[in-house]
Formats: C-alpha cells, structure tokens, sequence
C-alpha cells in the first residue's frame, strides 16, 4: 500500500500517510486534486467501492476535513482519503458521477455540516431534518442542549453531573482535592 | 415475472420521466411511515400508473436522533450505552465497532476469552436478524404464518441473550476492553437447544415458503441486481453476494475470532428477491454451524476484560480509524476521530441500508407492481435506524 | 376561560395553507363529545376495554416489541387486542420511543384522525422525559405536551410483559371511564396546538385534520 | 295475509339465527388459525365485542352521502342474499322468500353488496381505496366466469332455477349430491368460492401489507360496524348457497352448522398456507384451470 501511494505521490500532491491497521490506512491530499485522484484509485487502482463520505469539523483550525473511504476488493484494503476545505466558504467537487450513492452522502453534508457540493442531484433537499432553520447542527458551534432547553419542555428534576467529580465525591467524600 | 416494457408513457425526457399529474395517467401515493408495508419507520413518495410505479422518491428521517452530535458531547465510557441503540434488530454489532475502534485508538490488547465471546454475541444477533427479515419477508407477501413462526424462534435467542448479557433487544456487553460479563454456567446447553429448535423451524419454513409457487411466482424475477451494478451503487452484504460476488467482510477482512472458523462465501446468481431469501436461508445455516464451531473452541476459563485507565479521566490521544463488520445487511462501519480529549471528535456510522434504501431502491422500484413494493423493499433488508442514526 | 376563547374562534384559520386550498379542507374546531348515561357508557366502556385496536404505526424502535407481543410468545389476541392499519378504525396510538419532530408531525395527524374514543399509550422513558436523547436537538422531551396520555410505560426498551401489563392498565382505566383523552385534546386545543406548532416548522396541513 | 305475515317473521328468525351464527363461526375461524399460528387466539366472541365497540364511538365522519350509503348496500346485498336462500331444506322456519328462478336473484345479489362499497369507498377519497376496488372488481369478474358457468351447469342438469329444486333433487343419500353427479361442476364452484371468500391467496382486495385495508380504509364507527355485521351474515350465506348447490343441503340444523363449517374450513386452510397473489397472477389463475373446469362440466351435462 505505502509503495502505491508513493508512486501515485508523483501524479497528485499527497500529503500525510497513516498504515492505521492491517486493513486500514489514510492519505490526505489536495482539495484541487482530490476528485480526480479518487477517479484515478476507482479505475487503475480498482477501490471499486465507496464505503463513506464523510466530514470533520476541525473548528479549531477552522477546517473541514471530507473523508472518504474507499475499499479495494482485490488487494483487501480501506483506504482514507482525506480533504481539507476552507471552513468559511465550505464548497467541493461532487463525486455522484462516480457512484451513485454518493450524492445521498453529499445531501447529508450540506444538510448537517453545510458544506456545499455543487451538481449533486437534489443536494439542497434536506434529507433528515423538516423546516431546520438553526445553522447545521453537526457544526461543533451548534449547542444542542441549549437549543433542547429552549425548544422543548424538558420535565423538571433531571439531574446532570459531571462523571468525574460526582463519582470522586462518592467515593471519597472526605478529600476535596482536585 | 413483471412486464418491463413502460415503451407508451411515461415518455423518458434524457432519461428521467415527465410525469403530468393532471392528466390523470398518474397518481401520486405515500406510502408510509403510517403502513404496514414498509419497514420501520420510513416512506416511499411512489408515483404510479396503473398498478406499476414509474417513480420513486425515498423519505428518511422519521427517526433521525442526532447520535452523531450526541456522541461528541458524551465521554467514552457515557456512549458505550447509548451506542447500541442506533439499530434495533442488531445492536450488537454497533457496540462491537464503537468498542474496538476505541481500543484501537486507545492502544487496549483484548483478551482472548473476551473475543471468543464477542464472536458469538455477533453471530447470534445476526442469526436473530435474519430471522426476523425472513418473517418480515414472508409477511410482505402476505404469509403471515411464517411471520409469526420466525419471529416467535428469535425470541428464544433473545432468551439467550438475556441470560448472557441481562438486557433483551439492547445488551451493552461489548465495552471497550472486553466483555461485560462472562458466559453463565451450562450456557452451551441452552445454545445448542435452541440452535435445533431454529434448524427445525427452517427447515418447515423452508418447506412452506420457498417451495411455494405462488411466493415464487412473486419473488422470482423481482428487483434483479445485476453484477454491474453492485459497485456503482455500493451494494454490499446478502444483496452483492445474491448477485454471485463473493464479498463478505468476515472473510475478506477477518476481524474477532472470524479467522480461526470455518466459513464460507455464500453466493447466488440471479440477485431476485427469491435468490436474496435463499442466500439468506443459507446465511442462516452457516451461521449456526458458526456458533457450534464457536462453543466448541470456547476457552472456558481467562480473563475477560482489561482493565482501562479510569474512564472518567480517559483521554484517548488524536487519530482516526474506520472498523467495520459484516451485519445481516452487510458492511457495517464506524469512523472514529479522536481529538486528545476526553470525548470523541467525531463518530460516523456507516449504515449498510444507508445505500440499499435511498438510492438503490430509487432505481429498482421503477417499473414494479405496487403490490411488490413491500416485498422488494423487505428483499432489500433496508433498516430505517441505521440509515438516520 | 378556556370556553369564551373557544367561542371566539370557532372556525380555525388554516392560516399555514395556500390560499385555493383552504376550502377544501375543515376548518371546524374538535368539540368535546358529550358522554351518554352511566350504565349505557359502561357497557360501552366494557366493550372497548376488550377490543383495544392497535394503530400499526411504529413510531419509533418500540415497535421491535410488538412484533414479539402480536407472536404466539406473549400472545396479545388473547385479550382482544388487535392491530389495524389505518388510524380511522384503530383506537389505541402506541408511541412507540422517542418521537423525532419529523415524526411528531404525522404522530399528530394520525392522532386527529383516530375516532372519538381514543387511547394513547406512551412507550419507553424517551417519552416521559427524554431519556437516552433527552438533548438531542431533534426528538422531543415529553410527548404529553403535543397529545393527551393515558398511559406511561417506562424502561428503555420495555419489554413485552409490561407492555401487557401497561395495556391491562389501560383497561382498567377505560372501565372506569377515565380514558376522556379526546375530550382533554378539544377543551384545550389552543394550547396543544400552540406546542406542536413551535417545533414543528414547516406546517404545511389544515389546523386539525379531521 | 298472515301467511305473508308469517313468513316474514320466519324470515327475521333465520335472520337472526344465521347472523350469530356467522359471527361465531368468524370467531371460531381466527382460533383455527391462531393455533396454525402457534397462538391462543381471541375468544370467539370477539366478533361481538368489536361490533359493539365499533358502534360505540362517539364521533362518526363523513365524506358524502354515497360514502355513507356504501356499507348500508353492502349489507343490503348480505341480507338480501340470504333471504332468498332456503336455508334448510323441508323446514318452514328457514326456507325464507325462496321461490322457482331465485337462484338468478341470489347471484345477483352476491354482487350487489360489491358495487355498493365500491361507490362508497371510491367517494372515501383515499387511494389505497381505488386501487383496492380496481382489484376487487376485475377479479370479482374472474372468479364470475366459472361459477356462473358452473350455476349454468347445473341448472341445465336439475332443468330448474330454483334452488329449492336443486336441494330436493340431490336429497336421498350422498351418492345424489352434485358432488358425485357432477364433479367438475363442484370443483370449478368451490375454487371461485375461494376468490369469493378472500382469504390468501385471493385476499388482494384487502392486502394489509400491499394497500391498507382497500375499500374499508376510511370506513369507521358504525359504517364498520355494519361491515361487520355483514361480515357475518354474508359469509353464512355464501356457505349456506354452496352447501344447497353442491352438498346436497341440509335437512335440519345441525347437518347445516356441519356441511357449512367444513365447506369454509377450505378457504381457511387453503388461506394460511399460501401467500397472496398479485392481481394479475389472481386473474390468470381464474381464467385458466376454474374456466376450462367450469367449461367441461357444462358439456358433461349437455351430453348426458
């Protein structure tokens, strides 16, 4: 696997690679080359199989990372491939030409993430929420239990600890330390 | 066999129909979530004309819970529970993947009793779900006999699962680092009765319904998958082997104990609804001998879990890693990624119906009967909790 | 109270549907149906008590249990109760989980077009209080504030037994001619509807489908 | 005048009588085919429960007035087709309005009750209840074919219409019954009973799974209570039709309660073993083996 990357290093600008586990392993590449670099892996390298398309949001380094995973039935192996996009105009190519189950992932995206793939059939159709008007709510900047608190009617007396300190007081109620 | 000749209307305008309701050719019918066709909790938006549907839209989203984002905010240890309940007829197989991509991450060796266990809690839960798909199955086509026959045999193997685990349809057995708790005295006993009640029950179901002219004079023929199509629509599990492939995740990429047993590629050829039940009839068998081979080589005594660091302050370093396992459906995957935190970054559950039900069924339901409809949707073993997490 | 503001808007708005459509749907408020003679109503309340209708629509993951409870390992016809597809002839509403707000949309549809008596039967801690997703931004906390209850069943996933056992509850209830569900949804119908209305947002529907 | 009077106080006692005994004999159908099922099943009263909850609700809607008329003639065509039948043969209590050439009513009214719920349903508005009344009636019209041929068989074999006649001429031993006299006859009329009487295979007018639950989807209160009710005396009557066609009817009661019981034990066993048909498949089926049946015992009664 690492000696397909490396020589596949020299077409399309390749980033870091990670040998995860036996089965597994991930390599980040360029936002510019990262569609025709799955097309190349799809029809040389025969990843015949797209498992996931999914996305991270890194907010710290204010990133979105797209991976898809893709899974080679002759050599057995999943490969990561990883995308970094700008988080604040989040728009990349869509691959629904590749494989057509593709573009349902792609209208999930937009929907939970916002992230925009223009030419996916049907991405503006929201798949999973009805009339959301809140921003995205995978974003790590959505505060679900805010909005829970204030949407619905949470019943009264529902006690929340943290772990941590709960199970330290239980345990050893004389030192307060930490 | 089903007329696939649609050549009077509607006319294809570059390759999608127009369709002018108006006219009165054509009816528009919702087909669900409120029906007792449709599997769990989705729906259809069928447009038909006459009694064959010439398109299709799928509707998910009714059971949408936001997993995802829950996970982000719970610690390791508060998900494992909550893990379990993103599919409903086989959670085990979630809790599988959520513990052992944290034990890959958190760097955890499992010991050996503990995936020998892990083995059999997956195959009894998968011999349990193709129960009840075979039920679903039989009740799509109007045999409620067979339903209430099956169904009423996977209770008893949530029998054993209550004893093993002490939780009926959501068992939180598999944690990071092992099992819960080890197998009870004499399980094997329990096992083995309950494995010849259900070979009993196959083979009187096999006997009523698959030699059965008229189930197969509606399953033979109904939604074909054709070998080209399994990659262009990422087809995995009983639905990609019925069309005679030989992709199971078990074997391709053995994970647990799957590589030490004596299993193999079950396929058919056609990939009608008919070959889809009988690969899975087959699945059936193959599983049960699995779980005789497995209690067999059951270690009876070791330890079963690992000690992890305390889970509360458990910070697992950054790294990310996909884990996947065969379900009754197919490929079942978890995409972790962990940040340094006390809290996963991001879980993504890649459902194996996710593709089956949207876009799969979108294409295949074209041109079928409206009376197949439920049928083909159970053929396809499409699971609404896992597509909506 | 609660009368004059009835007497007030007696027709519903329908504020939420196009303009050509709006005659063709019903724009006359639910009124509490009046309850006939003691002895007349028990024997009806009898007769309903033993043949529970249940509405095939399973909600949520709560409807893994049924199947298990309509096969011959608990046996629920033993007790009359049965599972009709169609919410005009069913009369118990099993919320089965954790009701999403896409799902709370048709869970209130199908409730207003359930006949006058009806009975709900609410399963699982998720719709007491939230349970396992009580802040999760898409399933609501408690179902009793967008339809009327009659009874609760709590656990998560409950098991058969104590569905039986909550529906055996539900019986007794209905002997005593407690179970006026339909009657509480009317009086105060302003309020439920100003519930459902604020989560769910798109309301594409008339105001009560009849 | 008292004779009229008489008779049509007759007539409401077999009423009476052939309605609880339709409603039993349902209850005691869905215990058989609990046990198939491996279950206890209801009580066998449960029909009653259920017909009295049914006209217990409080609220009744309506889409229209033919809407409300649909279950009124599919009651209509029950009754009407039991009162024309002799339900026992030799007595007076239960020979109703039978007259010579009844045997053309009874057919007719067999169908009526259809096309009355057709009307309604179709004005319900729902579409499971079009597409479930385009399905009924394109396979009432099959299973029509061999058993108006198979009627026309015997009564080219009796030289009468008149049911009663039929009856009188198969009584004195088994050996007189058309079931030995014409065979092919019987057979072609026993499996277009089968489509009559809806159970599996031939249940695609109420596929649960398929279009919940056809025509009656948006009947409820008491519009399904009297679906009920003719539930219940409808199927008496089918079974009390064929019995004096085919098996030779019943001289008392009992001999009644017995021939009828195992006559819809067919469909019931016929029901749990097989899965449903398609509506084409269904129609197929009528139009091959029942018609060239029905076709055969025509000429083997007009050569003889």
């Amino acid at each position: 696997m690492k000696t397909l990357i490396d020589e596949l290093k020299k077409k399309y600008e390749l980033k870091k690679f990670t040998q995860q586990n036996e089965f597994t392993c991930f390599v980040t590449v360029s936002k510019k080359h990262a569609v025709p670099f799955i097309t190349h892996l799809r029809d040389v390298e025969n990843f015949t199989h797209l498992s996931l398309v999914t996305a991270v949001d890194r907010i710290e380094e204010d990133l979105f990372q797209i991976t898809y995973i893709l899974h080679n039935y002759q050599l057995k192996m999943d490969l990561g491939v990883r995308v970094f996009i700008n988080r604040n105009e989040p728009v990349m190519e869509s691959i629904h030409h590749l494989w057509k189950q593709a573009a349902t992932y792609q209208r999930e995206l937009k929907e939970m993430f916002g992230i925009d793939f223009p030419g996916s059939p049907g991405v503006d159709e929201s798949l999973f929420l009805e009339g959301w008007d809140n921003i995205p709510p995978m974003r790590r900047d959505f505060d679900t239990r805010k909005y829970v608190s204030e949407t619905y009617f949470p019943r009264k007396g529902r006690k929340t600890h943290d772990p941590a300190t709960y199970m330290r007081n239980k345990l050893y109620p004389t030192e307060n330390s930490q | 066999m089903i007329n696939t000749d649609r050549s009077k209307y509607p006319k294809k305008i570059d390759g999608k129909p127009e369709i002018d309701l108006d006219s009165g050719k054509y009816l528009k019918i919702w087909q669900g979530p409120q029906h007792p066709g449709v599997t769990g909790n989705m729906a259809l938006e069928l447009t038909i004309c006459g009694d064959e549907v010439v398109e299709c839209k799928t509707h998910v989203g009714y059971l949408h819970r936001g997993f995802e984002k829950l996970m982000e905010q719970r610690k390791f240890i508060q998900n494992f529970p909550i893990v379990c309940r993103i599919c409903v007829p086989e959670p085990d197989t979630n809790e599988y993947l959520y513990a052992t991509a944290i034990e890959e991450l958190g760097g955890i060796k499992v010991p050996e009793r503990a995936l020998w266990i892990r083995t059999l809690n997956l195959e009894l839960s998968r011999l349990g779900s193709f129960l009840m798909q075979v039920g679903g199955q039989a009740g799509a086509f109007g045999m409620g006999t067979v339903t209430q026959w099956s169904i009423t045999h996977r209770d008893y193997i949530l029998d054993l699962f209550e004893e093993m685990t002490g939780g009926r349809v959501y068992h939180m057995y598999m944690l990071p680092g092992g099992v819960r708790a080890p197998l009870p005295e004499g399980f094997e006993d329990r096992v083995e009765a309950v494995l010849k009640k259900t070979e009993k029950i196959l083979s009187d179901i096999e006997k009523v319904l698959l030699n059965n002219a008229v189930f197969k004079g509606r399953a033979m023929g109904l939604g074909i998958i054709t070998p080209d199509m399994v990659d262009k629509y990422g087809v995995v599990g009983p639905n990609a082997r019925a069309a005679g492939l030989k992709r199971d995740v078990r074997i391709d990429t053995p994970y647990e104990k799957y590589g030490e047993l004596d299993l193999k590629y079950i396929t058919g050829t056609k990939s009608d609804a008919y070959e889809r039940t009988l690969v899975r009839f087959q699945e059936m068998f193959q599983s049960i001998s699995i779980i005789r081979q497995i209690m067999k080589k059951m270690p009876e005594k070791g330890p079963f879990y690992v000690k992890t660091p305390n889970v509360l302050y458990w910070k697992i370093p950054a790294g990310e890693t996909y884990k996947k396992a065969e379900a009754t459906r197919g490929e079942y995957g978890y995409y972790v990624v962990t940040d340094g935190s006390d809290k996963p970054r991001r879980v993504c559950v890649r459902g194996p119906s996710y593709t089956h039900a949207i876009a799969l069924l979108q294409d295949l339901i074209v041109n079928v009967d409206i009376a197949d409809v439920p049928g083909l949707m159970t053929s396809l073993h499409t699971c609404p909790p896992e597509i909506e997490r | 109270m609660k009368k004059e503001k009835q007497s007030k808007n007696l027709i519903l708005p329908n504020n939420d549907l196009p303009e050509n459509e709006r005659h063709l749907f019903c724009d006359a408020r639910p009124q509490p149906s009046k309850i006939l003679g003691k002895y007349v109503e028990n024997f009806l309340n009898w007769a309903r008590a033993n043949s529970l209708w249940i509405l095939g629509f399973g909600t949520g993951c709560g409807a893994i249990e049924l199947r298990p409870l309509m096969t011959s390992r608990y046996d629920m016809f033993r007790y009359g109760i049965a599972a009709r597809p169609t919410p005009r002839q069913s009369t118990v509403f099993i919320i089965g989980g954790y009701a999403s707000v896409k799902t709370l949309k048709r869970i209130v549809k199908s409730y207003e077009q359930m006949q006058d008596p009806k009975f709900v039967l609410a399963l699982g801690s998720c719709t007491i209080n939230g349970g396992m997703y009580w802040d999760s931004y898409n399933t609501i906390n408690r179902i009793d504030h967008y339809i009327p209850v009659d009874v609760y069943i709590t656990g998560c996933m409950p098991r058969p037994e104590s569905l039986i056992a909550g529906l055996d509850e539900l019986k007794k209830r209905i002997m005593e001619g407690k179970t006026l569900g339909a009657n509480q949804y009317a009086e105060n119908f302003d309020w439920y509807k100003a519930n459902q209305k604020k989560i769910i947002k798109d309301w594409n529907m008339p105001d009560f489908n009849w | 005048m008292e004779n009229l009077a008489k008779t049509i106080g007759y007539a409401l006692i077999s009423l009476f009588v052939i309605t609880n005994y339709g409603l039993v004999l349902n209850g005691i159908v869905r215990k058989i085919i609990a046990r198939v099922h491996g279950r206890l099943g209801p009580p066998v009263w449960q029909p009653y429960l259920d017909i009295i909850k049914t006209y217990g609700k409080r609220t009744v809607i309506s889409h229209g007035i033919m809407f409300l008329l649909g279950p009124i003639f599919r009651l209509a065509g029950g009754v009407g087709t039991y009162l024309f039948i002799p339900a026992i043969f030799g007595s007076e209590i239960f020979s109703n309005f039978s007259f010579s050439g009844d045997l053309l009513l009874v057919m007719y009214f067999i169908f009526f009750g259809q096309l009355g719920m057709a009307l309604g349903s179709g004005e319900g508005g729902h579409p499971y209840s079009a597409i479930a009344v385009g399905r009924g009636l394109s396979q009432m019209t099959a299973f029509e074919f061999p058993f108006s041929l198979s009627v026309i068989a015997l009564a080219i074999q009796y030289h009468t219409l008149s049911i009663t006649d039929i009856v009188a001429a198969q009584q004195g031993g088994i050996l007189h019954w058309t079931l030995f006299t014409n065979p092919f006859a019987v057979i072609a009329g026993v499996i277009s009973m089968l489509g009559m009487n809806m159970y599996s295979p031939f249940d695609i007018v109420i596929a649960p799974q398929e279009i919940p639950i056809g025509p009656p989807t948006e009947m409820q209160s008491g519009l399904l209570g009297m679906l009920q009710t003719n539930r219940g005396v409808f199927n008496a009557a089918k079974l009390v039709l064929f019995m004096n066609l085919y098996f030779g009817g019943a001289t008392n009661i009992f001999s009644m309660i017995a021939k009828t019981f195992s006559i819809y034990m067919i469909s019931v066993i016929v029901g749990v073993a097989f899965p449903r048909f398609r509506t084409e498949q269904s129609i197929r089926f009528f139009l091959k083996v029942p018609l060239v049946i029905a076709v055969l015992a025509v000429i083997y009664v007009s050569v003889l």
